[in-house]
């Protein structure tokens, strides 16, 4: 851990040192130790506040587009961010060549607010292996099952590890395959009770937007969800459904899964079963196998002369 | 004022009773979130720190209609909506009560009163429990509210073993009491309410009162608002939760001949919030909007008002993508200003 | 009488509209429930399109274009297949009924299927009811 | 504030009879924005569309919505219409009552309903509607041809005559199509090659037609005027540019080939032309009866060409042409053997179609001209002629009339009546269609000097017996069964579109009917037009009809693609897409759904946006429909009109 912490240090110091590089995205210390905060540094003197541990929750791939102005960018990049950037990429975007990745395995982010309602207290320090989490307090340390405590994106991970990289701070680690079980489970319920469910989760929704703006595939320069003859202010809870859907389709064969929109969500929205259930149904229908992945073209802009009909039918 | 007891046991009753005259809200744990929203029964579940979001809900909601019309372009009909009816508001935070009284300050001034506001918060009874404990992001004590503050409640209840200590703010905090009168023991308790004024809030960012505004005013132009701004997401997340936000956009909404005039939730995070007819827009920065976050709460408010336009809830703290924590940033300020 | 339900469909010109009209021409009677929006192709209906539908109180929406390999535009339903694949099964997801949303091929020559199917999916949300999903509480 | 006028057309008592117009009309006032509605028998009239540009001059219109019949039918018009009075002819729309409501609707007060909601979706979408001018577009001055037949050849005929170049591509070796396979034409009897070898050799030699037989159109893209095609021909194995047409090959040639020209009747060889007058008179080898392909040494023809014109390498070879215009002219073909097992076809040899019984007449033909029949050529004393075969047909073959077969029928039997003074001809049939100049008065004839007798009915069974064959019938006038022994049998098979046409129909991006034939723009208006822009139909390809037909519409086509040869310039549809440069991020999907590669990047501000040829584009909105951001928009089909439609509708 701190081997690595110094090792980001180096490369940051190094990149900014150099002159090509404007900025260094990574984390710094927050107001409470559970709640690092993404941190943008800009000489090499600054280097020594960037950390790295199991609290950096926040996803970082989305800042690089307003960093970029400033010039090239380096970054601390997990898979999810990584995943994000090559997003960001495939969208025109961002330039690779004017990013340097600093790639880092990750073995998944502490939920600081489940950690807190565990511990009873802030936690001060975390470890996170494949099996447990140990939540660090004072003299108190207490280890606790994964699923207690992790961010749940984190719990659906196949990606410890970005796609690229330019250089890396510890050894890879092999990616996996995503099982898409709460989507199936969602499936399995009763249409009635899908539609209550979902009701229920839309009509909390406060329109802030924290879902969008935090979006590795949402870098629209104008977002149709701003133009009020396409999207409505209105917060009717079929405008609701209206502002969700748009949402979760503008991303659809976009999103690249990294959680962020339910991370961010204030109301707990669970978006991410949202796009996932896109993810599913683009692997099975058209054979993607990582539709999370971002490929040349996205799958939703291109087709097979033999695509399957099989929703034909379902009516009857 | 006056003041009574009431037996935990009988704190359901209390609740049916505030129940018989009202639509009666209060916390409820919904999805794995608590939020004030109807109970319709359920036992509010009191947790220390806020639910997510506050009591504008209920008094300036997320969407209202002003009016609706219906007609040409020339010959139209207008028809404003039925007044609120009560309602009442259990298991308010002191702090949220306290934003309640600062949002009136700007929504009640004459001559210009809200009326929509007005109406509802005529209608409205707040029934407050003073903390014992502090959420996990309050700094409550930092701007100048108490655990056990009283203002802008109907009613403050504080918590002790085995009983609570009912105070009658106002004069509709005292008729509730006297409608529930059949479960109150008379009794006094001061030591409750002493318990609460002591409730230790951990300060996280220590911010310090002392020179708040002067201090902010003297950092206005620093480069470091734009640092800020590459970590904000341009989101309304902690607006929209803030329980001394107000601000408000107005629209329409048309069906044909048919339509209404609402307004809604409006954020000063958003790009646009600001933007004039004429193009111009005061506030075309990300950084420019976020000063003006910081610098309207704690510094021109209380150059008004007297007092911020923070009550330390610590909700944008708790939910701000990238930890934004007001206290947070303050405290960062300071670091710049040394 | 009883409320017909509301029908909206989105359907090109070259092929279903155009199948429409054909069914006019033939005098093929099918339900008044049925609005048709003349689109160029299947491919331009954005799907937003069809939950505005829903919002606004539509019982049922269809997307009709040109059968694949038909298209006038040569490409423009495949995508269309592809897109409203998803968007069919993300709707029940959320919920609404599998009957309530079509996407069909329905050619200029085929007038006698187009009224087929308005009849049908009439007949469908008939049974079914008025929609008051992706617009009110359950 | 918008100024919108409604028009609600009666369209006589098409409308009224369901719709109770002046409902529609007392809605649409109601609606914000409409500050003019009426209703009148016929809007499409002259005094209709002057009443709309009335309106239009004195309530200041600036968006009119026409209720009446399909766009399809009068959009154009009404659009001219209001150009006339001064109003932007693109902020017309129109609000379909009759195809698709007053025609399909019987319960009045549902589809006055349904009809006030039509008026109101395109008062909706008026209102976002925006002037616009018609794009300018060059037109390329050449005519691409498809088939080579009497059609095509007259198409090709008169765009040059009229001065224009003129690609001709036919996909068999030689020119002529179904015409050079018949012996005399109807009701003239003028011998067939008589009135076309002439007309070829004019085609071949026209200094401004180029021709490109053995040859198929495999690719199009561009757009009207600015066609792009890819032509494949087939390699004849013989250089062309050598051969002198000396035709040693064929007649050395020992490989025996049934080729189509023949239709079964006779036998060509493996190289060679398909008919002694063929132009252009130069052979290929159909290397699946070549001895040398088949792996055999052989190699005569090679041996003999007098020039060393043969060339057994020869591969596909393909050309890339530019064109303005396409004409469409690939014919028909008729229907297969196997469709009639009743009647013995393809199981007897003497039951033939009347395309055999041409090949039987022809004196350049496999008898020479004298009818023989297959089985044992000998002269057939009895011939049966058994009408709509396949045809008027609906549950084994095909509804439609084929039309032609009644005249060639009766030319038939009279040609035979000819040949054979003391044979009896029989025609069963079902309804005599003989409407054409001289047609009913050359029916008679058949009837009153050839002794053809017609039997009104339909023939149940063929079988043979001693020879001959057994023909089972009903006489429908006298009610009774009748029973023909004949030599041959000849059936009238009903007409299809030449096999490969759907696919050209793709390849064009042009539609087809259900039967495959190819759809025109309009029955009754745009008969030689397709729906795509600049490309037009001739002959039996569209619908079956004959030679008089065929060859008057190649020249309405002609006259079409000449109608855009001619300009030089011409204006196209501006409803194309167009980028909102503002709000567009550059993510450039759009360029991945574009079919027409109408989208290209542009630097704007240090930064990239898409950008539309709207020369290219042909206004399919798969880009409008893919972008997120709205910046992607489609004139005429905007996502906030089409939204606005939706709204008006679930009102």
């Amino acid at each position: 851990m701190t081997d690595r912490q110094a090792a980001l240090r180096d490369i940051a110091a190094g990149l900014l040192g150099g002159g090509q590089f404007a900025t260094f995205i990574g984390f710094r210390a927050g107001l409470d130790p559970s709640r690092p905060v993404p941190h943008f540094v800009r000489d090499a003197s600054g280097a020594g506040a960037l950390v790295i541990n199991p609290f950096c929750g926040a996803g970082l791939a989305r800042h690089v587009l307003e960093a970029l102005e400033d010039g090239p960018v380096g970054i601390l990049t997990r898979g999810c961010d990584g995943l994000g950037l090559e997003r960001l990429i495939a969208d025109g975007r961002v330039a690779r060549e004017r990013l340097h990745i600093v790639a880092v395995a990750c073995r998944g982010a502490v939920d600081p607010a489940r950690a807190r309602a565990i511990l009873g207290r802030i936690p001060e320090r975390a470890e996170v292996d494949a099996q447990a989490v140990t939540l660090i307090a004072g003299e108190e340390r207490r280890s606790v099952p994964r699923d207690s405590c992790l961010l749940s994106r984190c719990l659906n991970c196949v990606d410890p590890s970005p796609r690229l990289a330019d250089s890396w701070l510890d050894e890879p680690l092999p990616a996996g395959v995503r099982d898409f079980k709460a989507v199936s489970h969602m499936e399995q319920q009763p249409p009635e009770a899908r539609y209550a469910f979902w009701a229920r989760q839309f009509r909390r929704c406060i329109r802030c937007y924290a879902c969008r703006n935090v979006c590795p595939a949402c870098s629209c320069r104008s977002c149709s969800l701003d133009d009020p003859e396409l999207q409505e202010r209105a917060t009717s809870l079929a405008d609701q459904f209206g502002f969700q859907f748009t949402r979760a389709y503008h991303v659809a064969g976009r999103c690249v899964a990294c959680g962020e929109c339910q991370r961010a969500c204030p109301m707990s929205i669970p978006l991410s079963l949202l796009n996932e259930k896109f993810l599913k149904d683009i692997r099975d229908s058209f054979g993607i196998a990582d539709p999370h992945r971002p490929s040349a073209v996205e799958p939703l802009a291109c087709y097979r002369p033999d695509d399957p009909e099989s929703w034909r039918g379902d009516a009857r | 004022m006056t003041m009574n007891l009431l037996p935990s046991e009988r704190l359901a009753e209390f609740r049916e009773c505030l129940a018989a005259g009202a639509r009666l809200y209060g916390p409820v744990e919904v999805d794995g979130i608590v939020l004030f929203e109807e109970l319709g029964g359920r036992p509010p579940a009191i947790r220390p720190g806020n639910p997510a979001n506050s009591l504008k809900s209920f008094l300036c909601p997320q969407t209202e209609a002003v009016f609706d019309f219906e007609g040409g372009y020339t010959d139209v009909a207008l028809r404003v909506p039925a007044a609120p009816t009560a309602q009442a508001i259990f298991g308010v935070r002191p702090c949220d009560a306290v934003a309640l009284e600062r949002v009136s300050r700007v929504l009640l001034a004459e001559p210009f009163a809200d009326e929509s506001y007005r109406q509802r918060r005529e209608m409205t009874t707040i029934l407050t429990m003073a903390c014992r404990e502090a959420g996990p992001h309050c700094f409550c004590r930092s701007v100048g509210v108490s655990p056990a503050d009283g203002r802008g409640s109907d009613v403050v209840l504080y918590p002790a073993d085995g009983h609570y200590l009912l105070e009658a703010v106002t004069a509709r905090g005292l008729s509730v009491l006297q409608s529930a009168g059949a479960f109150l023991d008379p009794a006094r308790d001061e030591a409750a309410r002493a318990t609460c004024q002591s409730t230790p809030v951990p300060l996280i960012g220590a911010v310090e009162r002392e020179d708040l505004a002067a201090r902010l005013e003297a950092v206005a132009l620093h480069p470091h608002w734009d640092e800020l701004a590459r970590r904000c997401l341009g989101c309304g997340a902690c607006t929209f939760l803030c329980p001394t936000c107000y601000c408000f956009a107005l629209f329409d909404t048309v069906r044909g001949a048919r339509g209404r005039r609402s307004r809604g939730w409006d954020s000063c995070q958003f790009k646009d919030y600001s933007l004039m007819a004429g193009g111009h827009d005061p506030l075309p920065t990300k950084a420019s909007r976020i000063r003006r976050r910081f610098l309207h709460k704690l510094s021109r408010f209380p150059a008004v008002q007297g007092e911020y336009a923070c009550v330390g809830c610590g909700r944008c703290g708790g939910t701000c993508p990238v930890g934004l924590h007001l206290a947070g940033v303050l405290s960062e300020l300071e670091e710049v200003l040394r | 009488m009883t409320a017909q339900p509301k029908l909206v469909g989105f359907a090109c010109r070259w092929c279903s509209y155009a199948g429409a009209d054909l069914a006019g021409t033939s005098r093929l009677e099918y339900p008044a429930s049925v609005h048709l929006i003349r689109v160029p192709c299947s491919g331009r209906v954005d799907p937003t399109f069809v939950i505005r539908a829903f919002q606004r109180g539509a019982d049922g929406v269809l997307v009709a274009g040109c059968h694949p390999g038909d298209c006038h535009y040569a490409s423009g339903n495949l995508f269309a297949r592809r897109r409203f694949a998803l968007v069919k099964r993300f709707l029940e997801y959320l919920g609404l009924e599998p009957e309530r949303f079509r996407l069909e091929w329905i050619s200029a020559a085929e007038g006698r299927r187009f009224a087929e199917v308005i009849r049908e999916m009439t007949a469908d949300l008939e049974r079914l009811g008025p929609n008051r999903k992706l617009r009110e509480d359950p | 504030m918008p100024r919108i006028g409604a028009f609600i057309c009666h369209c006589g008592l098409n409308i009224t009879a369901t719709v109770d117009v002046e409902r529609v009309a007392a809605r649409a006032r109601a609606i914000p924005g409409v500050v003019h509605a009426e209703t009148y028998k016929y809007f499409c009239s002259q005094p209709g569309q002057e009443k709309i540009a009335e309106a239009i001059r004195s309530s200041r219109l600036d968006g009119v919505v026409v209720a009446a019949c399909s766009p399809s039918m009068h959009e154009a018009t009404f659009r001219e219409a209001a150009a006339l009075a001064g109003l932007n002819p693109y902020l017309v729309q129109i609000a379909n009552l009759r195809e698709q409501c007053s025609w399909v609707h019987s319960h009045r007060e549902t589809a006055t309903v349904k009809a006030a909601a039509l008026v109101a979706a395109m008062v909706a979408k008026v209102r976002r509607d925006q002037p616009l001018e018609p794009i300018r577009l060059s037109v390329y001055p050449r005519a691409l041809v498809i088939g080579g037949g009497v059609a095509g050849m007259q198409a090709a005929w008169d765009i040059a005559e009229a001065g224009h170049s003129v690609l001709v591509v036919e996909r068999e070796p030689n020119l002529g199509g179904r015409m050079a396979q018949l012996s005399e034409t109807f009701p003239t009897l003028d011998c067939a090659s008589c009135i076309l070898t002439p007309r070829t050799a004019e085609v071949a030699r026209h200094p401004r037609i180029e021709l490109l037989t053995w040859s198929e159109v495999r690719e199009v893209s561009g757009y009207v005027g600015n066609f792009s095609v890819k032509i494949a021909r087939r390699p004849a194995f013989v250089d062309w540019d050598r051969c002198i047409g000396c035709m040693l090959c064929q007649e050395k040639c020992p490989a025996p080939a049934p080729i189509a020209f023949e239709h079964g009747m006779g036998m060509g060889k493996a190289i060679g032309v398909s008919f002694p007058q063929a132009v252009p008179n130069r052979p290929v080898i159909r290397r699946e009866y070549c001895r040398r392909f088949q792996g055999r040494k052989c190699q005569v023809c090679a041996k003999v060409c007098p020039v060393g014109a043969v060339d057994f390498e020869q591969a596909e070879s393909f050309r890339e042409e530019k064109v303005g215009a396409i004409v469409v002219a690939t014919g028909f073909d008729v229907m297969p053997a196997a469709q009639f097992g009743e009647y013995g076809y393809g199981e007897y040899p003497d039951v033939i179609d009347s395309l055999a019984f041409e090949r039987l007449n022809s004196s350049s033909g496999p008898t020479g001209g004298v009818i023989r029949r297959p089985s044992d050529g000998k002269i057939p004393r009895e011939v049966v002629f058994i009408q709509c075969a396949g045809s008027r047909d609906p549950d084994r073959g095909k509804p439609y009339c084929s039309k032609i077969c009644c005249m060639y029928t009766a030319k038939h039997a009279f040609l035979y009546r000819q040949k054979v003074p003391d044979g009896q001809a029989y025609v069963f049939y079902m309804d005599i269609r003989a409407g054409g100049k001289g047609y009913e008065e050359f029916v008679q004839r058949t009837v009153d000097q050839a002794g053809a007798m017609y039997l009104r009915g339909r023939v149940a069974r063929v079988y043979p017996e001693d020879g001959r064959l057994l023909v089972e019938g009903v006489d429908t006038l006298s009610g009774t069964t009748v029973e023909v022994a004949a030599d041959l049998v000849v059936l009238a098979t009903a007409v299809l579109p030449r096999e490969g046409a759907r696919d050209l129909a793709r390849t064009l991006k042009i539609a087809v009917d259900e039967h495959g034939f190819y759809s025109e723009a309009h029955p009754k208006l745009r008969p030689v037009e397709t729906m795509t822009r600049g490309i037009f139909l001739a002959g039996a390809a569209q619908a079956p009809r004959d030679v008089a037909e065929t060859v008057a519409q190649a020249s309405a086509a002609a006259a079409k693609a000449l109608g855009l040869l001619t300009r030089g310039e011409l204006a196209a549809d501006p409803l194309v897409a167009q980028v909102d440069e503002a709000r567009c991020s550059g993510c450039l999907v759009c360029r991945h759904v574009c079919p027409y590669q109408a989208i290209e990047p542009r630097d704007v501000a240090a930064r990239k946006v898409a950008s539309v040829n709207p020369g290219l584009c042909q206004g399919c909105g798969a880009c409008a429909a893919i972008c997120r951001s709205g910046a992607m928009g489609l004139h005429g089909f905007s996502g906030k009109q089409v939204l606005a439609e939706v709204e008006a509708i679930c009102l």
